[in-house]
This record gives structure tokens, sequence and C-alpha cells, in this order.
């Protein structure tokens, strides 16, 4: 067990202002019923439930919140947010979450992490995603090797995956650029891109 | 007592006894600071509160003026806080025309538990009236004179030719006559070109009657004292307006009124005509064309062409035609879609809030007071009993100031909101030509943009929309007070 | 006039932020002021005395006190200067306290602001003049509309008291909700039990008339002087000949007919009698589903009949009642919970209403009491309850708590339990609210006896599992966990909103209602059963939610004051409304379109019409003043006049 | 009728069979599809997931493609495009966000954006139940179908505009008017587990592993799909979704134009069925035998 969560030397108000300001959310009308919980998919693999991170929010505890691999798991489906008696967008408050995480390089979970990069450098390569690209990437990164093996040959057989890269017709040049842009933009502002 | 100068400026309150006094209390209470210049009056109910205490505020050195009531829904009396909303909505879009100022009025609903609301209205109505600083006054003002723009163009045509189907509405009228006490038109005046109000009684009087640009007077004027007797009309399209409005507001039975019309081609400016023609000692003839009138006097062709000469009113005129008439003779004549700012209105639009408070300063110093415009409107009903010179209620000094006159003229112009048809005889009997008609004009274009472009005197059935109100209001909305 | 002036320190409350001596002093200046003074506590016995005193001493005819809101002490003053032989109405306030010294620190503003109110104070007294009350009679006869448990309970206690009672319900029979209610927390007993001899009173009370499956049409009037016109929906069938012997029900052929007093659980027959304790135990035939109606031929009823009380051409009638007084006690509905389209928007068949399980779970129900699925007619084992269905929940407009769904979802769960002993019931809730008398102790027993598993969370989704049962996705954030029940019956406990129609009989009534159609009571802890409007008074949960022990409390509250209000025998009118002055009025009928409460009529004086104000009905709001544009109507106590003062006395450039 | 058409990554590789015969179904019905010139992708979950401005700026230069090209509509067969694009134009409204995203572009976007809908609604708003069935060659009669939506098609409801976001029916209409009995399919906006099969393969098992379940117990022939990744993990991954759930399932998942084509007539290889892991034979076989039977009266 550990020690109790000492609110008055960790509690950061000044979070929970910024999560509001970013998302847009209210968070202090949410009354812990765990609706949102109750409803999420994904919740049988997170450290916290979304009503304890909805709750870390309110109380301004910013590291368990950040830290937490919750905020990386979430699939995005926003049936919390349809279903919070309280018309909070649950699923934007944990976006933001998520997007604040990365900011102050805090990777809970680094291997979604490394799928998306490996998704968007072959949409920066070929200015559309890549299935076999975007596998291999991720292996490398992820030193995941055997991911999905046993669905290769299936893929493959169903010519699901194909093997040439799909590429916007006259380059993908332009893509390429709004990705550097938001990078050295990204750098200027002091952020992880 | 004067404010404390340079600390406070002079704010006047009316809070209603239900909500807003409660809640200014609830504030007390509270303890929730709030700057001092407010003075509060207590009445039972927003509904209490004549638009005119606001202007009689105003125009004698209130800096700022707030109006606050019970929710809407919420009124103690169930509606008056609606009917409020109507009238002080109405007032805050006349003021400007005057050179007030419209922020320097405010209406807004404070419950009585909501101290907090109120201590945020106050301090930000007494910050927004200390950033306008003191109000100007009307005699401080720089007398300024300006003419209205007459070179316009017209919806409907102007002319002459109807005069053909007079004799088709003479016989009519005879016709009628025995059924009626009498029946008001118009007659040559002391020349050709005027006209003075003819009441016929006998066939020989019908001869009488005359149709044409000189027919100026709205004879709606004398329906009232005829009440409850049967009288027949013979009306141009703005006259039938103040009939319908009459009808409207009760004060004539649909019954004892026989309405005759022709189709009104427009009638003269008789300021300008007058001008035009100097001084004469005769009118040698009158002669009339399709588009106008020649007077020769003293030997001396003057020529005045409708469509330079007519009333201010008759450019913008949409119903040239009788709106309600039991019968009609000559030709139906063409309106083009469309509306039009009154001459004596752009003239004010076109002012900056100073020059209008100067321009009403100089013109309220020309006023005799004399009342004319009050006598020659039709709607104005109180006759003998107006406010203007009774001691209970005691409205008006008899001061001739400049500050006094005005308020008059504010008076009828807010007695007149929703009623008033626009027929222009208050300006036209003005005998120093002050375009006091614009006051109206500012009253009905708001009461028209606010519901539903309705327009006095064209409906008999219709519930003037000062007498009404709507749960929620489609065109005034709440103010926040951040 | 001789004007007397009274600046009252209130102890340092304005003393310590105003200078009164210095305000008292420069009202002395004040035209018709003859003497100022500035008590410590002016309220206070000696404080009266005082101005007593001063009003003999110095002969004045008029007083002006500054101290607190009027809002306060107003009636006090009024009735100090009338001991002291001056006219109540000689009387003004200036407010020193709650609006200048406890909002102002600039003591010299304060002073300043404090002379000026006073000032305006003076000003309006000097246009004041005496005013006399009128005195009107009472009609001594209540109306009471809604023949919920509220209803009756302040139906009877009017009628003992003596009071003629008529007595308004919309269905065919009283007894509201509680009707419908198999048992009631937190003593578990029979509701029909509790319910039933009150009902029975209600019908063999001499002095209650009963008119059921009627509604209120039109009232007009003001307090003592009502006039209601009631609508007598037609039943088909002359209730003073039908003896409820029922043949015609047992006869009736179409007996699809859905039955709402059942809440639609199981079909009744076009001509019914809703239930057997009924009062008035009268048949009514369901026009919308009788044959005689729809095909145009049956008639079997009208066969069977003994007595011949069948008939199908009846009209709906309109009766004229006078009363002095009204209750309104129109209780709730069940807001629409199929908004939830989560929880299957009402297409799954065992998932149903709190409502519904009572009629399940009665005696008198389609099923006769035994608990069986709607579905199948399986008894179900696993039984889950979930609250706040519409309660508490912004997002379909219902931030509210209906008060007592807690109690009944509790005493529901332990019913299922003695129902069928190896069920088990699952309550997923927010919080237990059971702050009534042994209501806590009874949700215990419900999980601590009767092994309830009370979970807290809500329900995400319910969905069927394709083998005959629900799937329940629900949440236990104690655990900090989703959980999952499959489950054979779903019990909803859905939130409550106004019955239908409120807002309509509100604005009959004339009294306010909120957002949610729930009339709005004149003061929320002062004046619970009051409403703004004199003599109508509120009873159950039409004011808000509450159990039965409130509304029946309640109904008795309402009763005293219709019984408080008649120990009158005549009412004093408040002199302080709008007068004509007829030789100014010109009879445009402004201030009659506009008058929000129809006092003002058309009489005939000297052979001209003129406006005349119906002082028992005059409110005083002063909308006609504000209207007539001749000043012909003036409120008393609020004149132009008077008003005009006070912005003279502000505004003087 | 002709459209502006966005066919997203996966049209070109993982669902190569849902463009096949979306285009096969809107040929049958005379919907000409006219692809954007040069668009990229719209950055998926992962552009989102990391950047919202990033995730905007990739959709904005297909938008803008698509305003220059003049489209009034844009159809889209992926929710995730969808959804993507829709939520890009509505940020876009503000300002400040979209002065961020212009940063990101060759060129600032186009003032005014054409709306973007799915192919479903798109085929829905040309014609109603009546005008699809008059072009059934082949009745679903007696086929029992659960219409599987996925979670982003009909969320946020401010953004998509598809009905009600718990119980969109339009699927539902359609292949009912294709003759086939479609099942109340509670699951049907439920979420399949998205992209995280490769991540996070627990994810996409346990979630679609429900809803295939579900479908097995209520006994439908086939579920029918509108999103290329909900297809994937349903078909694809319904092996490993099986060994999660510790069950066995035989489920064919299908593209709604796939159930729509073999309605239509169109024959099996021109839709892409080949593609199926779990194959469809059984139920091509069933309509067969249906047609078979309506034969013999």
């Amino acid at each position: 067990m550990n020690d109790a969560i000492n609110l008055s030397r960790m509690r950061d108000a000044a979070f929970t202002a910024e999560v509001e300001a970013q998302s847009g959310q209210n968070v202090s009308t949410c009354y812990q019923c765990g609706n949102c919980t109750a409803g999420c998919p994904a919740g049988f693999v997170y450290d916290r439930q979304v009503n304890q991170i909805m709750r870390g929010v309110q109380l301004g505890l910013k590291d368990e919140v950040l830290n937490s691999r919750s905020i990386w798991m979430c699939l995005s489906c926003s049936t919390c947010s349809l279903r919070c008696p309280n018309n909070i967008d649950v699923a934007a408050v944990m976006e933001t979450l998520r997007h604040m995480a990365r900011k102050e390089g805090r990777v809970a979970v680094p291997k979604v992490e490394k799928f998306w990069f490996s998704f968007l450098d072959t949409v920066r390569a070929f200015g559309r995603t890549y299935e076999i690209g975007t596998m291999a990437l991720y292996m490398m990164r992820s030193l995941r090797l055997f991911t999905d093996l046993d669905l290769a040959p299936e893929a493959l057989k169903k010519k699901k995956l194909g093997f040439r890269p799909h590429v916007i017709p006259g380059g993908a040049d332009a893509v390429a650029r709004i990705m550097q842009r938001y990078k050295e933009r990204a750098k200027r502002e002091g952020v992880r891109p | 007592m004067p404010v404390l100068k340079g600390k406070e400026l002079r704010i006047v309150g009316f809070l209603c006894n239900w909500c807003s006094y409660g809640g200014a209390d609830t504030a007390g209470v509270a303890r929730a600071g709030q700057p001092t210049d407010l003075r509060i009056i207590r009445v039972p109910c927003s509904g209490r509160v004549d638009p005119l205490f606001i202007v009689k505020a105003l125009l004698n050195g209130a800096d700022g003026v707030l109006v606050s009531g019970c929710h809407p829904r919420d009124c103690h009396y169930a509606a008056g806080n609606f009917y409020a909303r109507r009238r002080l909505e109405v007032l805050k879009q006349f003021l400007p025309v005057l050179g007030i100022d419209d922020r320097r009025f405010e209406y807004t609903w404070v419950s009585a538990s909501e101290g907090q609301r109120w201590q945020q209205v106050v301090t930000v109505f007494t910050e927004r009236i200390h950033k306008l600083g003191p109000a100007p006054r009307l005699e401080d003002a720089e007398p300024l004179l300006k003419m209205a723009d007459m070179a316009l163009t017209s919806l409907r045509p102007l002319g002459t030719g109807q005069t053909a189907a007079l004799d088709q509405l003479k016989e009519a009228i005879k016709a009628k006559l025995p059924e009626l006490e009498c029946v008001i038109g118009w007659q040559q005046g002391y020349d050709g070109a005027h006209t003075v109000p003819l009441f016929m009684k006998t066939p020989e009087d019908v001869d009488k009657l005359i149709w044409g640009p000189f027919n100026v007077n709205n004879p709606a004027v004398y329906l009232p004292s005829f009440k409850g007797k049967k009288v027949g009309i013979v009306v141009k399209g703005c006259d039938s307006r103040s009939v319908v409005e009459l009808l409207q507001e009760n004060l004539i039975r649909r019954e004892d009124v026989t309405i005759f019309a022709l189709p009104c081609e427009g009638t003269l400016d008789m300021a300008r005509v007058n001008q035009t023609l100097g001084r004469y000692s005769k009118i040698d003839k009158v002669t009339y064309d399709e588009a106008g009138v020649t007077i020769t006097a003293d030997g001396k062709e003057h020529r005045f062409c409708m469509t330079d000469c007519a009333q201010g009113k008759c450019y913008g005129c949409t119903t040239p035609m009788a709106v309600l008439a039991d019968m009609r003779a000559g030709q139906p004549v063409k309106v083009e879609p469309g509306s039009r700012t009154p001459p004596e209105l752009a003239l004010l639009d076109s002012m900056s809030l100073e020059e209008r408070m100067a321009f009403w300063r100089g013109q309220m110093e020309r006023c005799l007071r004399c009342y004319a415009c009050r006598n020659a409107c039709p709607m104005c009903v109180c006759r003998d009993f107006c406010v203007s010179d009774s001691r209970d209620p005691h409205w008006m000094s008899q001061e001739d100031s400049t500050r006094e006159k005005l308020f008059f003229q504010t008076i009828h112009a807010l007695h007149l909101a929703g009623r008033c048809t626009g027929c222009g005889e208050c300006q036209r009997a003005c005998p120093v030509g002050i375009p006091i008609l614009a006051l109206r004009q500012q009253i009905a274009r708001a009461v028209g943009q606010l519901f539903d472009d309705y327009k006095a005197g064209l409906n008999p059935t219709a519930v003037p929309p000062l007498l009404g109100y709507e749960l929620e209001e489609k065109n005034i909305h709440e103010r926040d007070w951040k | 006039m001789r004007i007397g002036v009274f600046i009252c320190h209130c102890g340092s409350n304005i003393g310590g932020t105003v200078d009164c001596a210095k305000v008292a002093e420069i009202a002395r200046g004040f035209p018709d002021v003859v003497y100022a003074d500035d008590p410590m506590y002016t309220c206070a016995e000696p404080g009266q005395a005082a101005i007593e005193a001063a009003i003999h001493e110095h002969r004045l005819d008029g007083v002006v006190v500054a101290s607190c809101t009027p809002r306060m002490h107003e009636p006090t003053f009024r009735r100090t200067v009338e001991r002291a032989g001056l006219n109540r109405y000689m009387f003004e306030m200036a407010n020193i306290r709650e609006h200048v010294s406890w909002i102002g620190r600039d003591k010299e503003a304060n002073t300043n602001k404090a002379a000026e109110l006073v000032r305006l104070a003076v000003e309006k007294l000097r246009n004041n003049k005496p005013l006399a009350a009128k005195s009107f009679d009472v009609t001594k006869k209540v109306l009471v509309i809604g023949g919920g448990v509220a209803g009756i309970q302040a139906a009877l206690d009017c009628a003992d008291g003596g009071v003629p009672v008529i007595l308004v319900e919309r269905e065919a029979t009283i007894g509201g909700k509680m009707a419908k209610l198999d048992k009631t927390f937190p003593t578990v007993d029979c509701s029909a039990c509790i319910l039933g001899p009150k009902m029975v009173d209600v019908a063999q009370h001499p002095n209650i008339t009963l008119y059921a499956y009627s509604e209120v049409e039109d009232i007009s009037g003001y307090v003592g002087n009502f006039t209601v016109k009631i609508r007598k929906r037609a039943t088909y069938v002359d209730w003073s000949k039908c003896t409820g012997c029922g043949a015609c029900t047992e006869k009736c052929p179409s007996k699809k007919t859905p039955d709402a007093f059942n809440e639609f659980t199981g079909p009744t027959t076009a001509i019914t009698i809703a239930f057997p304790q009924a009062i008035p135990k009268k048949a009514v035939i369901n026009a919308a589903h009788c044959r005689q109606f729809v095909k145009g031929k049956c008639g079997v009823c009208a066969k069977i009949c003994p007595t011949g009380a069948i008939s199908y051409d009846m009209q709906d009638e309109i009766v004229t009642e006078e009363v002095g007084s009204i209750v309104a006690a129109t209780g709730y509905d069940l807001m629409d919970w199929t908004v939830y389209e989560e929880y299957g928007g009402g297409r799954y068949p065992d998932v149903i209403t709190s409502l519904q399980y009572e009629r399940i779970m009665s005696a008198s129900g389609p099923t006769g009491g035994h608990i069986v699925r709607p579905s199948d007619g399986r008894e179900p084992q696993k039984v889950v309850f979930i609250q706040c269905v519409g309660s508490r929940d912004r997002s379909v407009g219902r931030p509210y708590c209906s008060g007592f769904c807690c109690m009944y979802t509790a005493k529901q769960a332990v019913l299922t339990k003695d129902h069928i002993p190896n069920s088990q019931s699952y309550v997923f809730y927010m919080d237990i609210r059971a702050p009534g008398k042994m209501y806590d102790e009874f949700t215990r027993r419900a999980v601590e006896e009767y092994g309830t598993e009370y979970i807290r969370g809500r329900v995400s989704s319910i969905y069927p599992d394709g083998n005959g049962q629900y799937v329940v996705m629900g949440v236990d954030t104690l655990l900090g966990e989703p959980v999952e029940i499959r489950a054979d019956l779903v019990v909803l406990a859905v939130g409550i909103e106004a019955s239908k129609g409120s807002p309509q009989l509100a604005e009959k009534l004339r009294i306010s209602y909120d957002h949610y159609g729930f009339f709005m009571e004149s003061h929320v802890k002062l004046k619970p059963v009051e409403t703004n409007t004199a003599g109508v008074f509120l009873a159950g949960v039409c004011q808000g939610a509450k159990d039965i022990p409130a509304s029946v409390a309640q109904g008795s509250a309402a009763a005293a004051k219709v019984l408080a209000l008649f120990a009158r025998d005549k009412l004093e009118s408040d002199p302080q409304i709008a007068q004509v002055d007829i030789r100014r009025c010109v009879n445009c009928g402004k201030c009659i379109r506009c008058c929000p409460f129809g006092a003002i009529k058309e009489v005939e004086i000297r052979g001209e019409g003129k406006a005349q104000v119906i002082e028992t009905v005059c409110q005083g709001c002063g909308l006609c003043t504000a209207t007539c544009p001749q000043g012909a109507i003036q409120l008393s106590h609020a004149t132009d006049n008077q008003i005009l003062a006070e912005v003279n006395a502000l505004c003087q450039c | 009728m002709k459209f502006a058409y966005y066919p997203g990554c996966s049209a070109k590789g993982s669902s190569a069979d849902y463009e096949k015969s979306t285009q096969a179904v809107c040929a049958a019905l005379g919907i000409h599809l006219e692809e954007l010139p040069g668009w990229n992708c719209c950055g998926s979950t992962p552009a989102h997931a990391v950047d919202t401005e990033l995730s905007a700026a990739l959709c904005a230069r297909n938008l803008d493609i698509a305003a220059r090209e003049q489209a009034e509509t844009v159809l889209t067969p992926c929710p995730s495009c969808l959804s993507n694009l829709r939520h890009a134009a509505k940020r876009m409204e503000n300002p400040q966000f979209r002065a961020r995203v212009d940063e990101l572009l060759d060129t600032p976007a186009a003032a005014h954006f054409p709306e973007v809908t799915s192919v479903m609604q798109g085929i829905a708003r040309v014609y109603d139940a009546n005008a699809i069935a008059a072009q059934v060659k082949k009745s679903l009669k007696g086929v029992r179908l659960a219409a599987y939506y996925g979670c982003l098609m009909s969320r946020p409801p401010e953004v998509m505009d598809f009905g009600d976001p718990e119980n969109p029916t339009l699927m539902e209409s359609l292949l009912s008017a294709c003759g086939a009995e479609m099942v109340d399919f509670p699951l049907k906006t439920a979420c399949c587990g998205a992209s995280f099969g490769i991540p996070e393969r627990v994810m996409t098992a346990r979630n679609s592993g429900r809803i295939l379940e579900l479908a097995t117990q209520l006994g439908v022939d086939a579920v029918v799909v509108a999103c290329p990744l909900c297809q994937m993990n349903l078909d694809l991954r319904q092996k490993q979704a099986a060994k999660e759930a510790d069950a066995f399932f035989r489920m064919p998942v299908l593209y709604f134009t796939q159930m729509m084509g073999l309605a239509f007539g169109i024959a099996p290889e021109h839709l892409g069925l080949e593609k199926l892991r779990v194959s469809a034979d059984e139920l091509l076989r069933k309509i067969d035998g249906a047609q078979a039977g309506e034969g013999d009266r």
C-alpha cells in the first residue's frame, strides 16, 4: 500500500484549469457516476478507470493523471462523452491529457506512440498509409518482430496487404512539407512533436 | 441636492418591489459593495415604469437610468415585465433621435435572490456611465439648424389626374347623405391654392367637395368628436389609416362611419408652396395637369410639379389607396415594393448624437408651444385632458424652456408609439415648420423593426404591439452583465 | 404639511458608515419637515414610542423613517403611526441600510446618499394621500384540483373543518399514483389498504362534491370569489345509473384495450372500472378502442347493463362553481425514459419502469401479484434496479433529484425477495438519499437482511444477450472497475416531472411555475404552500418532488391555510389600487386590454363609456397607469405625481 | 448523379474489396464517383492522437482540393476518414485554430469547404427504400443480418449527423430494402478495438469478440459493416477474437456494399468477396437457395 496522496501538497489547480481550457470542458460538473467507465471498451487495459482519471483532473493530481497508461489506451470511441449525464466530452478530456503528456515527453505506453509514428512516417513518405510499411517500421521501433505474424500469411494470401506502397500520383512532397512544418513549429514552441 | 462633485454621477434606478428591490436588499445583507452613485426609486412593478419617467430624468440631469424587474415569467403581477420589456426597448431605440446616448439607459431582470447579480449589474452599469461621463445638457448645446433634403423619388405615382372620379364620388355621398349626420371632406379655402375642412349636410354642400393636391388636412381628426353619431368621411390613403387606428383603439365605431375614398396622388408641401408664392394679393387661377398644378398669383405663374413639391411623407407612402373604405372611386394606382426612410428622419440619421441634441436645441427655441401639432393629430384623443397642461398628473411645468418643449414632443411621440400612422399633420400644422414628424417616424421605425414590421392603422383587429407581448421576444435580447 | 423625519442608527449598522446626525440636520432643511431626529434603534419599543410622541408633540401629519428596507419594517412603522392617529399611508421609508450603509464604504458619499434618499421619501410623502382599505365577502367553498393522496388529504381536512369542497380529478378514479402502488416504504404496508379508507371517506363526506374524469377549464375572479368552469368529460356511462357491478366489463368484446391504470403492463376492456377499490366505482368507455365507436356497431355493454346506464351519445359537460380558495394538488408524471436508447429506448419488454413493476407486484395488477417477466411470463431470478434514470441528468434536461426513488427502489428490492426467495436483486445507485424517519434503517435492511447488492455507479447500457437475458453494463466506482450483470428483469427508477398540463393550469391559476412545470411556492422556506396569487395554495408533488408522508402533510397544511382564510367573514382589500378619473377617461380601453388580472371593466356613466376598476380584483401593479396616455387611471400610493416628485427630487439639473 | 469521392488509404490496400464493391454498387445505381486528384491520408487515429492541428492540416489539404474542384459533396466510404474530415472542417470554423492550421499548409486553405458525408448517406440521399428495392435482382429474402456501424460513424452526433448516435438505422433500411431480415443488434455502435490490433491485440480481440459472440448468439448469417478497420478486426482477426473469448466463430463479415451488390445480382468476384477471410459461400448458397425457392413458386 503506497502512502496517502497528500492533497495539500500535490493538488495543482493550474493543471485542472489548463485541462479545462484545452478541452473546453467543465470537469467540475462531473459527479463521479462512473457512466464513462461503465461503457468504456478499453477499461480492462486501463491502470486507472476513466472516472478516476476525471477525478484526478478534478483534484489537480497532474502526475497521477499524465503518467497513467489509460490516456494512451483510449480508443477515442467517445462512448463516454455520448452517455455522460453532465454533457462532458470525456473523450476530449482524454485526448487533451494525451496531448499534454506527449508534449511533456511523458509516454506511459511507448509502443502505442511508436505505432503512431510508424504510421505517420509512411504517410510522410508516401502521402498515404501503407500497411506493410507501417508494420515493418513498427516492428523495428518496438522490437516486437512477431506482431500479427499469425495473420501475415492469411492477409497476404487474401492480398489484404499490398506489397507496393500506394503513393500519391505526383508525389507526396506536399504532405511531407506539412509534417516538416509541424515538426519545426513544435521545436520552436519547445514541445515534443 | 447635487451629486458629490468628481466622485459621483447622477444615476436613477427604478426597481420593482418584488424582485429587484429585494435583490438589492439581498446584496446589502451580503454586504456586497457597490458604487454609491445609484439612487433607487421603488415601484410596484417594472410595468409601472412609464418610459416618460426615464426621459424626464435624462432631460433633467440624470447621467444614467436603470430599470430592473422580475425575470420574464416570474412577474409578481403575471405579465407586467412583459409589457415593460417592449416599452423600454422601444424607448431605448428612441433616445438616440433626441441626441441622448442609449447606453445611458438600461433595463434588466434581477430576482430577489440574486444579490450577486445585482451587485454585478450596478457595478457594470455605473462603470459604463462613468466611462460616458456627465451627460451633455440640452441647454448647453450650440443651436444647429439643418434642412431635410427633399429631392426624392416616390414609390407611387404622384400627380393630379384623378379628379375625374370626383363626380362619381359626390353622387355616392349624396346617395348616402340622408342616413348620415354629415360627411367630412375638403372645400376651397380663401383661394384656389388652399383648402379648409368641409362638413357636408346638404347635397349643395356636397357640390363644394374638391379633390386634389391641396387636400392636405387629415379629416380623421374630427371623427372622435362625432363618436356615437353616424358620419361619413372622405379619405386619402393616409387618412384612412388614421380611421383604422381609431377603430382599432375603440375610439370610434365601425358601424358609425361610412368611408368614401379616392386614390391619392400625393398632396403638396404647402410650406414650400407658400414660400415660392411669397407675398401675393390674389390668386388669378389654378390650372391642373397630369403632373401637377400651375398657380398664377398676381399675374405671375408658378409651376408646382408633384414629383418635386409633394409632402415628404408622400414619397415613401405605400398606401395611396384607402386601406379601408365603403365606397371607392377612381383608378387604382400601382405601388412599387420597398420602403423609404422619410426625409426628416434621414436628416436626423445623418447626424451625430451631439448634432442631434444641438439640432433639437435650435428647433425647440423656435417652438411657440402653441400645441398646433397636438390639435392636428388624429391620435391625440385626450383633447382637453392632455397631460401637458394638467396638474394631476403634473408631467410638465409651464416654464417656456427648450427642455420642457422637447419633453412635450417626447410625450407626444411616446404616446404615439405603435399608434402613429405617419400622417404628418403635426409637422404640417407647425406654424414655424419644425420637423417634429421625425420623432414619430423614429418611434414607428423602432416598432416596425422590433415587432415583425408592424405598421399602425392597417388592420382594425390587430393588437397594437405595446398593448401585447410574447413570452419570448424574437428581437429583444437580454443583455449580459459581464 | 408637517413632516417628521427619523434617521435610524440601527446600532452601528447604519451609524457606522453614515453620519446620521448630519442627515437629520440636512433633513430639517427639506420642505415641510418640522422635526428630525436620529434615534439609535427606531424599530425598538422606545424608538416607536418616540415617533408616537413626536407626532403628538409636533402635530405631525406625515412621518419618514430612514432605516432598513421597507420590505422588513414598513408594516411595523405603519402600525406605529396608526397608533398615533395618522393614516398608515401617510408614512414613507428611506432604505439607508441595505442600499447605503451596507454596500458603501465611503462615509461622506453614504451620508450624502442617505440624505438624498430621505429627500426622496419626503417628496413622495408630500404627495401622499390617506387611503382606506375596503372589505368584501368571502365564498366559503374550496376547489381542490387533483385527487391524489395530497388532494384527498386537503379535501378531507377542509371538509372536516366544515368547508364545502369541490374535488376535481382528471382520471376516472381518485387515488392518484398512490393507488397504483403495491406497498409503501418504510413500513411495507399495503398502499390500497391505507389509502382505500380515505378514498371512501371522500365519497361519503357530505361536504365533498367529487368531479371525476373532469378537468378545470377556466378560472376567473380573485381570492374569496373565484369562478371556476369544470369540464366533465363524456364517460358514455350515466353514472347516476351505474352501480359499478362490472357486468359490462366482463362481456366487453374489445379485450385488447391498453390499460393506463396498470401502466400498460396488461390489456383491459374498452369499458372498464380502473380497479376494485376505485372511487367513484363507475364504468368508463374508452372511445378510442370501443367497437361501438370504432366500428359503429357492437352495443354489448348497452345490452348487458342492468340499469341501462350506457349512453353512447353522451357529450362533455361544463359546470360552473363559485369558490373562495383553490388548492392545486396535480401531482406528477414519469418523464419519457425512452430517450435512453442505450437502455433500449423501450424496445426491450423486460426493461420496465418502477411504476410498472408496482403494478406487476400488486395483487390487483394484471398478474395478480405474481412477479413475472412481461416477455415470457417466467419468474425472474436476477433483477437489476437502476436509479436516477431521468433524474440528476442534465443530458436529458432533468438535473433535479426525484426525491423518493431511492426509497421505493429499496422497497421493491425487499418485495422482490419476499415474492421470490431465491432471487437476487442488484441496485445501481449514485447516492442513497434516505433522510426520512426510519428511511436509512430501511435501506440498510434491504442490504443486510434481504441481501440486495447495492452497486455504486451508473449503468452505461443494457442489451439482450440472445438467450433471454439482458446484459447490464455498469460500473462499481467503489471497486473502480466496470461490472457486468446478466439480468432477467431490469427495473428503471424513472425520474418524475410535473404532471401533463401543469403550465397551462398555472396560467389559469395565475401562479408561476419553474422550468420543469412544478408550481412555485411564494417563499421556499417560510411560505411553502402559499403562492403569489392570494387564495391559491399548493399540496403534494405539483410543488416539487416529495414522498407520501410529505405530500399528506402538505395537503393538511394547505387545508389549514384555507380554513384560516375562511375564518374571517370579510377580507380586506389593499387600498393601493388603481383609480379612474372619469373626467379624463376617453374609454379607449387600453387599460382594460393590458390589465393582467381583468380588473378593469367598461361601464356606462351618463351615457358615456368609462373604465372602472374592480377594487377587489386589482392587484396594484400600475401597468394601466403607465399605459393610459391621458393619465386618467392612477395607481394609489404610486401615482404619476408621487413618482414624478421622486424623479424631480433627484433630477433638477 | 455525380459526387466527389475520397476513397481513403485502406481502399487501396486492406479494404480493396470495400472499394471494389462500392464502385460496383454505385455504378449499378448510376452514381458516379469522381476521385479527388492527389488526395492524401487523413491521418487517421495516429494523427489526431498526436496532435489535433496536424490531423486537421492533413485533412484540410484534402478539403482544399475538394473546394478547388468545386465539389458540392464529398463521399467517403471510411468512417475514420469521414470523422477526421468532418472534425477538421468543424474545428477550422474557429479562426485561431484555422490560422494555426494554415501555418502548416503550403497555401492557406479555402475559406469554405464542401460537405463531406458517408457513401451510405450519399446513396440514401439519392435513392429511398423503394428505389433501392427496384434495383434488387436477387432478393436477400430469408437472410438474417446484423448491421454493425462501429463507434465512429454516428459519434459525436453534433459532428457526424448520422441519426440517433446510439441506434442508427440507415444500414437496416438499405438492406431490408434488399429483402434481408435485419435483427435488432444492440452492439451496433460498440467499438471493435480500432487500430489497437497491432500495439495491443487483446483490445481488438476482446471487443470484437463481444460483438461476434452476440452476432453468433442471435444466429445471423453475417455481420454487415461499413468500416475497413471494423471489417479487418471482425474478419481477419476473428481467430484472435475467438481465442480470447475461448469460443469458436464462423461469422462472415461483409461490407454493406458487398451485401447490396449481391442483392443487385452483381457477381461475387466483382465485389471482392474472395478477400473475406471467413468465407461467405454458405451465405451465397442461402441467397441462391432463396432465389430457387422463389423460382419454384
